[in-house]
């Protein structure tokens, strides 16, 4: 129990760390829930992507990186959350936008074939071996509370935080957001006041994809592996963030990830590893019994 | 040359005919009503010339331009705006992000500023609710959003599909009184109404639709004392 | 004789918002009553908590003599309500017949062991259910195709199709939120005698309606809202006159003489 | 069964092998059927055997999951073969194996080594790869040598990982020289293992024996250093792979590892893996050898008994003398175990693992 | 949906098109109502045409993955609840079966009451306290359940960890005949499965099934009806957890050995998959989208690695042609014939 209590600081650093992974991924899968209610179980891929399209880049500059840095890193980041962004546009035109107006679990299922054929269209381009990523974070550390935070985490967890608050920004104050809001809630309603419908729904699959392409790079190079199912499981755990925040909510999905994160690393501390996932899941959904609407979960008091 | 002009068009939805050759013109700074059964394809008309519905044969001009393979924004961006039936407020956004939507395509925002300035001053109950969200409002007060909301993205020409729905008798008269007031300011109007006694005091002209296509055309004033409209939509 | 529907106290607040603020009001058998008021004024959230859709936060809802405040919709519907509601509400990937069928559903007749064996009382049941789907089409007047899904029909048909799966149901009190919307002259006169032969089932109705050439015509006795309080019940000619409700509903300029005009028609009628 | 073999004694010989070619563990599955391919063209050039005729192998995917495995079992009785030489998942393998029995076709199974496959005492079913309970004993062995008081076990959940963990706490708990002070299990698929590093930081152990596969291991093995552990690790055979070196960077140094030898471990084995690398491309991983033996072993025994019948297979496998394999002299014991588990210690050096200690 | 597939900008999918002549008389054979017994009579072939142990197991799989899919539409087709963990009551199911009959040394078969008893609790555990959650958080509860009870199964002894449960007893066995040679077994699936298949399809045309539905469409509107919609939800569970529960025993028989393996995510993604390409609700289209998933991937083996990479873009090519399933339910019955128009006319004469 003593050793549980000391360990707090860094549980809850561990905790948070991850979360905030989880966040970066799931506001994206948020983003595209909240425009058009679609469960894009592709998502986690387009991660996957992201951490090889950086794989890609930072080999073939080679031995040019080290000079340059993290200044380089972030220049990579950014070339891969393009690519990324516009990987994610193409899925949305091939498999989703044929199929507006159709059952929504029938574009769920299109989000699942998507999501085999990026995994696999991955191993069987890039062969299904894991790779090393070419470049490693390393760093020294500091001691807070008796937490171990290196720097890498730190400067990871601020570019995560500051790609949130920029699209946060941007959700809410530009008319792009508004109208982002604004097709989610009445798709024909925002035709009527001129907004070009698929051109934003484009934009939001840009963003997410470009958010998700950024924590893959980003987790490229500080945990030294990717591989071609790397998107799997952490897909469905930022699909579950976005529900504990409130799905379809920006804010909430950034919430939702660091709960998860937390709930995950004091789960283990609590029940043992071998446990966790259940663990997590019996909060979430005690937590949804209790709250059925998430976090920051709008309640949507439909009027009879 | 008129302001909106329907020549002879045909609009499916999948199998179902709903426009059967329709034609009508609206001309610039009229106000004309729509009138016409359950089903007679008023609203389909709305939306064709919203580009909503593309027709499958048949010419739709907006101030001389042909939109019948526009783009709803194309149209909006030309001024033709259009007031759906139940009215399509954005239920979780506030009043004024409401408005702000209807100033989507205008990208001049002092333009939409005084715009803004200008509706909260015709519409004042609006400005009350600034901030409350567009779904909590009664059904008058969403109704007075909607327009707001269409004079905000500067109409030329305004579409308004049965705005007088649901509403209480002293709102009815209350709405038509300030879309008569937007026609005094200049703007075209396209009404569309159940409730003929009350559009046929307020507009010039007035076609009448059956089975997607125009039957009966006249002045506002003729219509009321025909015997076939008394019988049919005024009942007196 | 007891009141099939009494109303007591009834209060309801969102947010702090009395939507409902101590409505009182009863209905009888063979009774027709309007509900009537500018818009917000709490008459669909009266209807909800009467039908259960909302808990209310204070008062008491009578049926037959039985309390069931707060009960959940399937319980009062049981009980013996049914209702339409203010934006269709129909099942709409479903058949015209399977529609109305849905007002049947308290009528048992079989359970699923009849059902996966087709039994004879399967076979029995679902022929009355079919049986009475097309007694109560009829009996609204409805005229069009009943195999096919709802989303095909015309508004007006819409209309028709949600009241006769509301009388399907057999209830003992109906209650209609605006059925006249967006129906024209010549269906509002369809609806006015629908609903008289409605009440001549004996069943109560108790209707919302913006329509005062419709309610005028119709009700026995109305009862008047705003800012959630009853202003006025009494019969439409006392409520027409009442100045309060001139005031906050029925509006007097050169209006009323066209209300006047309406129900005059309608008397003639 | 009993009635299985071939109709025809002439025309190929059909090998089939039941590996993962989809799913996380593909690269390994992959590896393995082409050291198997290898063995075979290697027989096939040398003039095949039973007079003269070819070997030809079947790959079918077994994922790692129960009922593709069956199915794939199934696919490949139907096809005709006449031996197995497949199987590493071992949760994937144990359902396959009544249906190989009865269709009386023998089972060489050169990775999958968990004591669940041996449990129910087939006749048909031969393991060539040490069990769970030798490589523990290898362990043991190590950690006694080397004298650590403090010991973390910790497995990825699987059964092949689980049971090597749990036989290693039973055998380290009897003998009483040193302690486990941790066992704990992790999810494979995930990047971050930090709640693991804790725990074994917080365990105070002086050696991590991790029994999950490289693809964590490597991770683990990284972030645990990364948070200052001091102590030694080591992997079981799943992990002795030089892509945990891959994935671990400089922190895989110095890793040990329980392990059949490899080829890089065996003296005379480099023109071995020259000849590998030449035909895929590629560098040889782990089972790619214990693969290549299965095959040959097939053969041997095919020669051994004169026929493919499967009694006759069967009797020879089990009369196999000191078979000359990658990971030493191979004779089977009656419960169709390795006589010699054929466990050493290998470290990692350079990127790559070595032969540390042969435990002789 | 009121918007219009030609304008491009948003593309409405229309059920239907146009039907004439050779594709009329496709759709009357496939409305044809003998056509489930056409598809039973194909199936007890089968074995006469192919009986390599190979497709004999292939297509028992097939087989044992429409009860899944079956089970599943009645939930999801059906009841309009989205279950992202459904595969929890086929692990339900299995290991019942696998437990109670290899400790006791029981055939199979004689483990189906308790079989049903333990799903029915596991449909209510998990259906009670989540039912009330709207469908995508829905979604997430049944994922997580899906997850929690394969976690479980890992981390227990009685289920036997991660290596599962193996040598479980045949299926049946009585007086030395030998059912469980595969054949055997294969058309004892079929029939059972056959049986399963056209309880749940009647089960959806009866008072229940439209309940389902109603409640799928517009819960309020069902509520109003008297339609207890929590209790219906919860009945619909339990059928779909039922169904699971026959399709996990005969999955255990079948395979001799279980695994928490075999219950992870991807397996309840891809039920889903057959309930949705098929055609929700309809459960002949069901059945059709339930071989589709499960044969498919075995139809591409040929294609080693490149197997789900098409599988994939397979998926979404044909639900971007046929976005409502390959064969969605029809939506329309029959209309009243005159007589019955004019004998109506004329009860409802004498009645007025
Ligand atoms: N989405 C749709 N799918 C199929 N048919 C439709 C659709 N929308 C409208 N229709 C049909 O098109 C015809 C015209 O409909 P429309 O909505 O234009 O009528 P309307 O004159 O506006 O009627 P109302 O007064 O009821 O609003 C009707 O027959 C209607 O059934
Ligand atoms: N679910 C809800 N959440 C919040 N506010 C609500 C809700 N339902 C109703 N209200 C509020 O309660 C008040 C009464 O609404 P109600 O719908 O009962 O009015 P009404 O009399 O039926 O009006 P109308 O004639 O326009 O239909 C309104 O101010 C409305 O905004
Ligand atoms: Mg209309
Ligand atoms: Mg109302």
């Amino acid at each position: 129990m003593a050793q549980f209590i000391s360990d707090i600081p860094q549980v809850f650093w561990d905790g948070l760390f991850v979360g905030s992974f989880y966040a970066l991924i799931a506001l994206g899968y948020s983003m595209v829930y909240g425009i058009i209610k679609l469960l894009n179980f592709a998502h986690g891929d387009i991660y996957m992507v992201g951490a090889f399209i950086g794989y890609t880049i930072l080999t073939a500059i080679g031995g040019t990186f080290h000079m340059l840095g993290l200044f380089a890193l972030i220049i990579v980041m950014m070339i891969s959350m393009l690519i990324t962004g516009v990987i994610g546009v193409v899925v949305e035109k091939l498999a989703y936008q044929p199929l507006r107006g159709a059952p929504r679990l029938a574009v769920l299922i299109t989000a699942v074939g998507a999501s085999f054929a990026l995994e696999y269209g991955v191993a069987a381009i890039a062969s299904p071996n894991p790779r090393g990523f070419p470049v490693r974070l390393d760093g020294d550390f500091v001691l807070v509370l008796g937490a171990r935070v290196t720097i890498p985490q730190i400067i990871l967890m601020l570019i995560a935080g500051a790609l949130m608050i920029a699209l946060d920004t941007y959700i809410r104050r530009t008319s792009t957001g508004r109208a982002m809001r604004a097709i989610s809630l009445d798709m024909k309603g925002s035709l009527l006041m001129g907004v070009k419908v698929n051109a934003v729904i484009s934009r939001t699959f840009f963003i997410g994809s470009a958010l998700a392409g950024a924590a893959g790079v980003m987790a490229g190079a500080y945990y030294g592996k990717i591989d071609f199912l790397m998107g799997f499981i952490i897909g469905l755990k930022a699909f579950t963030a976005a529900v504990i925040g409130g799905i379809g909510n920006i804010r909430g999905a950034m919430l939702g990830g660091l709960v998860l994160g937390l709930v995950e690393s004091f789960g283990s501390e609590l029940v043992g590893g071998q446990w966790r996932d259940a663990f997590a899941f019996a909060v979430l959904i005690l937590f949804l019994t209790l709250r059925p609407t998430g976090i920051l979960g709008e309640r949507v008091t439909e009027r009879v | 040359m008129a302001m909106l002009e329907f020549d002879d068009v045909d609009v499916f939805y999948g199998k179902v005919q709903a426009l059967r050759g329709l034609s009508l013109q609206v001309e610039e700074g009229e106000i004309v009503a729509l009138l016409g059964n359950n089903g007679a394809g008023k609203t389909t008309t709305l939306s064709t010339a919203s580009a909503l519905m593309n027709p499958s044969s048949g010419s739709v001009q907006f101030n001389g331009t042909d939109i019948s393979k526009g783009k709803p924004w194309d149209v909006v961006g030309a001024g033709l705006i259009h007031v759906p039936e139940g009215r399509r407020i954005f239920s979780t956004l506030s009043v004024h992000e409401n408005l702000l939507l209807g100033g989507y395509l205008v990208k001049n925002r002092a333009l939409v500023a005084s715009r803004l300035k200008h509706v909260y001053e015709l519409l004042p109950l609006l400005e009350q609710r600034r901030s409350q969200q567009g779904g909590t409002l009664s059904g008058g007060e969403q109704q007075m959003l909607a327009i707001g909301r269409a004079l905000i993205a500067g109409p030329k020409m305004l579409m308004l599909d049965e705005p007088s729905m649901g509403l209480a008798p002293l709102i009815v008269a209350q709405v038509m009184q300030v879309i008569s007031d937007i026609r005094d300011q200049g703007t075209t109007v396209l009404l569309v109404e159940q409730n003929a006694r009350a559009a046929l005091k307020v507009t010039d002209r007035a076609y009448v639709i059956e089975e997607g296509a125009t039957t009966l055309e006249g002045r506002a004033k003729d219509m009321i004392a025909d015997p076939r409209i008394i019988d049919a939509y005024l009942g007196a | 004789m007891s009141a099939v529907l009494e109303v007591k106290d009834l209060e309801i607040s969102f947010g702090g918002v009395k939507a409902v603020d101590g409505l009182s009001f009863s209905a009888n058998a063979k009774e027709i009553i309007a509900v009537i008021g500018p818009n917000g004024a709490g008459k669909t959230s009266a209807f909800n908590c009467i039908t259960g859709f909302y808990k209310p936060t204070g008062g008491s809802v009578k049926l037959n003599g039985a309390d069931v405040t707060g009960q959940r919709p399937a319980d009062i519907a049981h009980a013996g309500v049914s209702r339409t509601f203010q934006n269709l509400r129909l099942f709409h990937d479903m058949t015209v017949l399977d529609n109305v069928r849905a007002g049947m559903h308290l009528y048992g007749g079989q359970n699923f062991f009849d059902a996966i064996f087709h039994t004879p009382r399967f076979k029995h049941s679902e022929a009355h259910y079919t049986e009475e789907a097309h007694y109560w089409l009829d009996f609204v007047g409805y005229r069009g195709r009943r195999g096919v899904p709802i989303r095909n029909l015309s508004y007006g048909q819409q209309k028709q199709v949600e009241i006769s799966r509301a009388l399907a149901r057999k209830s003992d009190l109906l209650l209609l939120d605006e059925p006249a919307a967006g129906l024209n002259h010549s269906e509002k006169q369809s609806l006015l005698e629908l609903v008289r032969r409605i009440r001549d089932l004996g069943t109560a109705v108790v209707l919302i309606e913006h329509d005062m050439g419709l309610v005028m015509e119709v009700s026995e006795r109305i009862v008047v809202m705003n800012f959630g309080r009853e202003i006025a019940d009494g019969t439409p000619a006392e409520v027409k006159a009442n100045p309060a409700v001139i005031e906050a509903y029925l509006g007097r300029d050169d209006d009323a003489d066209d209300q006047d005009q309406e129900v005059a028609a309608h008397g003639d009628a | 069964g009993g009635g299985g073999g071939d109709k025809t004694d002439s025309g190929p010989i059909i090998i089939g092998m039941i590996v993962p070619t989809s799913g996380s563990s593909a690269p390994t599955g992959a590896s393995m059927a082409n050291g198997a391919k290898m063995a075979v063209d290697e027989i096939n050039k040398a003039g095949g055997i039973l007079d003269g005729r070819k070997l030809e192998l079947q790959i079918a995917d077994g994922a790692c999951d129960a009922q593709q495995a069956v199915a794939s079992a199934n696919k490949l009785v139907s096809s005709g073969v006449v031996i197995s030489v497949g199987g590493y998942c071992s949760g994937a393998t144990l359902p396959t194996l009544p249906i190989f029995d009865k269709a009386g076709i023998p089972m060489i199974i050169p990775a999958a080594n968990s004591q669940d496959l041996v449990k129910e005492g087939l006749k048909s079913v031969f393991l060539i790869n040490g069990t769970g309970l030798q490589q523990s004993t290898a362990a043991l062995t190590f950690i006694k040598k080397q004298g650590y008081k403090a010991v973390a076990l910790v497995d990825d959940n699987t059964s092949y990982s689980v049971d090597i963990t749990t036989e290693t706490k039973k055998q380290i708990e009897a003998d009483g020289t040193s302690k486990v002070v941790l066992k704990t299990s992790v999810n494979a698929g995930e990047s971050d293992y930090s709640s693991a590093v804790r725990d074994i930081m917080g365990s105070g152990a002086d050696l991590l024996y991790w029994t999950g596969y490289y693809q964590e291991g490597g991770l683990i093995i990284d972030q645990l250093r990364k948070a200052g552990y001091t102590g030694d690790i080591m992997v079981a055979d799943g992990s002795a792979d030089p892509t945990l070196a891959t994935i671990a960077g400089p922190a895989a140094e110095g890793v040990y590892a329980t392990m059949t030898p490899t080829p890089n471990t065996i003296k005379g084995a480099e023109g071995w893996i020259a000849d590998y690398k030449a035909a895929f491309g590629d560098d040889p991983k782990p089972y790619s050898t214990q693969s290549y033996d299965a095959v040959r072993l097939a053969a041997a025994a095919f020669t051994a008994a004169g026929n493919t019948k499967t009694d006759d297979v069967i009797k020879a496998l089990e009369g196999i003398k000191d078979f000359d394999a990658f990971s030493g002299p191979l004779s089977f014991t009656p419960e169709h175990t390795l006589a010699n588990g054929g466990f050493v210690i290998l470290v990692m050096k350079d990127g790559d693992f070595q032969l540390f200690d042969n435990l002789q | 949906m009121t918007i219009d597939n030609s304008t491009e900008s948003i593309h409405t999918v229309e059920g239907g098109g146009k039907k004439r002549g050779a594709a009329a008389w496709i759709s009357s054979v496939f409305e044809n109502k003998y056509i489930g017994l056409v598809a039973l009579a194909i199936a007890l072939l089968m074995p006469f045409l192919i009986a390599t142990p190979y497709a004999i197991n292939i297509m028992t799989t097939a087989a044992i993955f429409v009860v899944l899919a079956a089970g599943l539409n009645i939930v999801v087709g059906y009841c309009g609840l989205l279950d992202l963990g459904y595969i929890a009551f086929l692990a339900v199911g299995a290991y019942t079966a696998g437990i109670i009959a290899k400790a006791f040394e029981l055939p199979v078969l004689f483990t189906l009451p308790a079989v049903v008893i333990m799903c029915i609790l596991a449909g209510l555990i998990i259906g009670a306290p989540t039912l009330r959650l709207r469908s995508d958080y829905l979604a997430i509860v049944t994922l997580g359940f899906g997850e929690i009870t394969r976690i479980t199964a890992n981390n227990l002894t009685i289920t036997g960890g991660p290596s599962g449960i193996y040598n479980i007893p045949g299926f049946l066995s009585i007086g030395g005949i030998d059912f469980q040679n595969p054949i055997i077994f294969y058309y004892l699936t079929v029939l059972i499965v056959a049986g399963l298949v056209l309880a749940a399809a009647r089960l959806g045309k009866s008072r229940l099934g439209r309940a389902w539905k109603f409640v799928k469409e517009d819960e309020d509107a069902a509520e109003a009806m008297g339609i207890h919609t929590y209790k219906v939800k919860l009945l619909a569970y339990i059928f779909g957890a039922v169904w699971g529960g026959f399709g996990g025993m005969l999955f255990a028989s079948h395979l001799t050995a279980i695994s928490p393996m075999s219950f992870v995510f991807l397996q309840s993604a891809l039920v889903l998959m057959a309930v949705v390409l098929g055609g929700m609700g309809n459960m002949k289209g069901v059945v059709l989208g339930a071989l589709a998933i499960s044969l498919l991937p075995e139809l591409l083996r040929d294609f080693a690695a490149y197997r789900y990479l098409l599988f994939g873009l397979l998926l979404v090519v044909v639900m971007v042609f046929r976005p409502q399933g390959l064969w969605p339910p029809r939506g329309a019955e029959a209309e009243r014939t005159k007589a019955q128009r004019e004998a109506a006319a004329f009860a409802n004469g004498l009645k007025k």
